[in-house]
């Protein structure tokens, strides 16, 4: 490329930003200024006219139908499937699970693979996951006797390479479960070196990407990782989809996680066995119109690029690190090495929670409270931050716009 | 700025400088209320006497919002009937869920600083922050 | 009312159809004859453009925002829960709690309260379950040691309330779980009564309402259910939303299905504890838009009204089984007492599949198979079946272009 | 009527009277495909002699698309050898699932008989009715 990441973004970004009619809202009589994509991404409309025009034209139930609209369907959602392997850099189409969310998926590996983990194994997380990312392996544990361990971080916010060796050392790690980015920290975690220390000591790795694959390229097979989990509506798709991706040989091994129509391969009233992957894991009538939007969320990105996306993120983030470092009273939670578009932070004594409120009454939409990662607050020593998180539509205006509204609210207060 | 209307002079100087922070000496009656989505945290300390509220104070981690509630619900409850407290209670919380026409019919019983919470009904989100400790004085009151 | 259910359809209905672009498409060069309805309905304009109107307008993630859109979109979609509510009869808005579909929420009762299920209990279904209401009971059964009763049926495709009675009567029952109103037979099953004999020996009931929700108005409270599930798809909603529907005091006593964000009232790595229902049951973020979508369907199923959409089905109905019972070598599956607007057939012995292939080249579209129902199909000794349904915009033109089709079907066969 | 594209006259009259029915004496080797999506079955019973087919003989419960196949398969492959005949499941699974050229490229090894399934390719859902016998077929020649 002979131009950078951000001067090519510059020059796209009215068109993207005209590609989201959301954007131009207004909100308490101000211009919507909305920093809070970590939470959800707004859709592009090529994606809201894209499921629309499915359901208008294109839509039957899919799979068992024999007739043309059910083909057609069907054929639509299967793309989708090969599209997000592609995407992912999966080996086969197979590997992909449609699920709910991030959420689901990730509960579904606690409770399918995590049936096959032995009491006295042990599941490895860290402290700054995503409740999505700790309550089912707690859960886990408190149903089949598993251990449940925890690498801590250091104050930087990065993860404790030596600490998270030392619980694997003693090969009672059956698996671990760690986030690929963090959605408080925006701490970009080494996963190369955590799946190849995982790997040495034969324990498999669960990577939870819903923030992570947002901001840049992931390659499943590059990475050597086990399991993968995203979540459609944070990549500009639809709610009510997500995406779990893993390992083949995995995926048939393990055992259904719910029963229904569609995952079957035979049925009588003694016993059931089931289909082939990804049907298996696929119980009932999935978000037929939902995938294909995803499908859809998903080409629009690579249509743009990560690399373009990474540069204009970085530099996004680089400017905002700076403006608000400068606003008196202000303090940014974590400085870890890698980082993507996600800050936190907290200003003086004023509680999060006023800022939010107070920067919504300027149209400034941020997110404040715990982030869904109360033992990362705690860690943190803290009950709550605000949070400002970038997506390909934010621009340098908008986080001038949030420097100076977070200065007029600290006169007010302090 | 604009946003003076939620945060006005009263809630913002009663969140920085609460006049009914601490604890009561010999309390008949104690209340707590926490809000586990934000970690907002109310302690109630009360004196009765013969139903009376001759003394509340708070100990209070939370928002502007909550600490200025409390503060201001101390106010306006000490020196009620525990009936009229619980009365007041339900209407300040029905002011705000429900958007009574309190507003308008100025209801004798509703202290003035009260109404400086109103416009929180466009912040639905935040309301819980306000009826925090009103909900932990229910609890103060009705268990005895 | 002074005119007929049917004629107020008649009067409607052109209206009705234009609502449904999807419909006037042309398949294989003829004008589609959508008659798949009961598999997945299409959802009419109102439930398109709502959704998009959403996703252009009013979204952000919920709950947890403190800004303008998230409380829009949270208020939006908690509007969607009351409205169902109501939809059901429910007493408690709490009550419902948003799943991905039908087969989900039947999910969530096998893996939650079936955990409160002790061995040596029994599961009681019936023979004539779709998988969704079958296998879980199944898996909890080989997970749990649990006992699976199967009521069985009646030659004419009713469920034998004798045999039934006599299942129940040592007590060891523990939850009932039935449909309806069955997916292949049509057969809507006398509810009140087996709930009446369930409660009567101390179990619970659920029942699967997938395809009864579509065609009879449904009051929860009047029937004195336990458990209630329905699929937003089959409701001319969208797809990946289901409903469950349970008391109050049941969903407070279950513990969490999914672990993740929003379930929780605190977390810290020792232990979690549960957020309130509805949300302990819906972790993650839920499918936001599609919940909203749900409840404009359902404001638009009310608008016409079940006293007309009974009506125009129950003539739909009697019409298609007497020009189908005119097709030489047609036979109807089952003759249940009460039936809804469903009619599976079988013709000599051209393969269910063939007669639907050739009604697809005619742009007819029927549903050929075991329609996830394969104990079914093994009682009534037939592999597969084919079979019509019908939706608020099905045209007796229709069934008679069905019937004609057939008809030269068969002659090119035999 | 224009369905007669698909089922035409070779698949409707296999498909009613099969003429490799039955089952073979002395069978060197079985085979069986299920769909268990339709309940379709194919049975085959296979006599070898030095690698050549020699006899093929079924069993099919299915439809008129799978029974034809069937029947078709059994007639194409008698007389060839193991290796062969693998060849043309393949060539034949090729031509309906990725629409191979071969079609054009009029190829010798595709008897005329087995194109009369070229139209189900716009019919993907019932392409397992037809390649479901070669399956079967495969399993047969495979293990030995
Ligand atoms: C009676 C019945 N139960 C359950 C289901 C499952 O619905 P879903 O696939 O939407 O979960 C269906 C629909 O296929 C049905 O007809
Ligand atoms: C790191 C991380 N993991 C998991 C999730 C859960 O995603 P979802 O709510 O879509 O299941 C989120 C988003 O909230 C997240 O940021």
């Amino acid at each position: 490329m002979s131009v950078s990441g951000s001067e090519i973004i510059s020059a796209d970004l009215s068109g993207l930003r005209a590609q989201f009619p959301i954007l131009s809202q207004k909100v308490h009589g101000k211009p919507l200024v909305f920093l809070d994509s970590a939470a959800s991404a707004q859709k592009p409309d090529v994606v809201i006219d894209g499921m629309a025009r499915m359901m208008r034209s294109q839509y039957a139930n899919i799979h068992r139908g024999l007739h043309w609209m059910s083909e057609r369907s069907t054929e639509a959602y299967e793309a989708a499937r090969t599209r997000i392997a592609e995407f992912l850099g999966a080996e086969f189409r197979e590997e992909i699970v449609f699920t709910h969310n991030s959420t689901e998926a990730i509960n579904l590996v606690a409770y399918s693979y995590g049936s096959l983990i032995n009491p006295g194994q042990a599941v490895l997380i860290s402290e700054m996951e995503h409740h999505a990312n700790l309550v089912p392996w707690q859960m886990l544990r408190d149903r089949a006797g598993i251990e449940l361990r925890v690498a801590p971080i250091t104050d930087s916010g990065d993860l404790d390479l030596d600490a998270y060796g030392e619980l694997l050392a003693d090969g009672k790690v059956a698996l671990v479960a760690i986030t690929h980015m963090s959605n408080v920290l925006g701490t970009i975690t080494p996963a190369h070196r955590l799946i190849e220390m995982a790997h040495a000591v034969g324990a498999k790795i669960l990577l939870d990407g819903s923030q992570a694959v947002v901001h840049r390229r992931v390659n499943v097979r590059e990475l050597d990782a086990d399991f993968y989990t995203f979540t459609g509506h944070k990549l500009y798709g639809p709610t009510g989809i997500g995406i779990l991706w893993a390992r083949r040989e995995l995926l048939d091994a393990m055992p259904p996680f719910m029963g229904g129509g569609d995952m079957i391969s035979s049925v009588t009233f003694e016993k059931s066995t089931w289909a082939p992957i990804p049907a298996k894991f696929e119980a009932g009538t999935p978000a037929i119109v939902e995938a294909v939007g995803l499908g859809i969320a998903i080409d629009w990105v690579e249509a743009i690029g990560f690399d373009a996306i990474a540069a204009h993120e970085a530099a996004l983030t680089k400017h905002a690190l700076n403006v608000l470092s400068e606003v008196p009273g202000l303090s940014v939670v974590g400085q870890p090495r890698h980082r993507g578009g996600v800050i936190s932070f907290t200003m003086d004594d004023v509680h999060p929670h006023d800022i939010a409120t107070l920067l919504d009454r300027n149209g400034i939409a941020v997110r404040a409270g715990h982030h869904c990662a109360e033992p990362l607050m705690r860690r943190l020593g803290l009950t709550a931050t605000a949070r400002a998180s970038f997506a390909v539509y934010t621009t340098e205006h908008e986080i001038d716009v949030l420097a100076s509204t977070l200065r007029r609210i600290r006169q007010f207060f302090v | 700025m604009d946003e003076n209307s939620l945060y006005n002079t009263i809630i913002v100087n009663r969140s920085r400088a609460p006049l009914h922070a601490g604890v009561v000496e010999r309390a008949t009656r104690l209340g707590q209320g926490t809000n586990p989505l934000c970690g907002d945290r109310v302690r109630l300390s009360v004196r009765t006497e013969k139903e009376e509220i001759e003394n509340l104070l708070h100990e209070t981690r939370g928002c502007a919002i909550c600490i200025a509630s409390t503060d201001l619900m101390a106010e306006a409850v000490t020196g009620r009937t525990v009936a009229d407290a619980l009365d007041l209670a339900r209407q300040f919380t029905d002011m705000l869920e429900n958007g009574s026409s309190m507003v308008e019919t100025a209801d004798a019983a509703m202290p003035d600083a009260l109404r400086a919470f109103l416009p929180l009904r466009t912040h639905r989100s935040r309301l819980r922050c306000a009826t925090l400790p009103w909900t932990a004085l229910e609890e103060a009151l009705d268990h005895d």
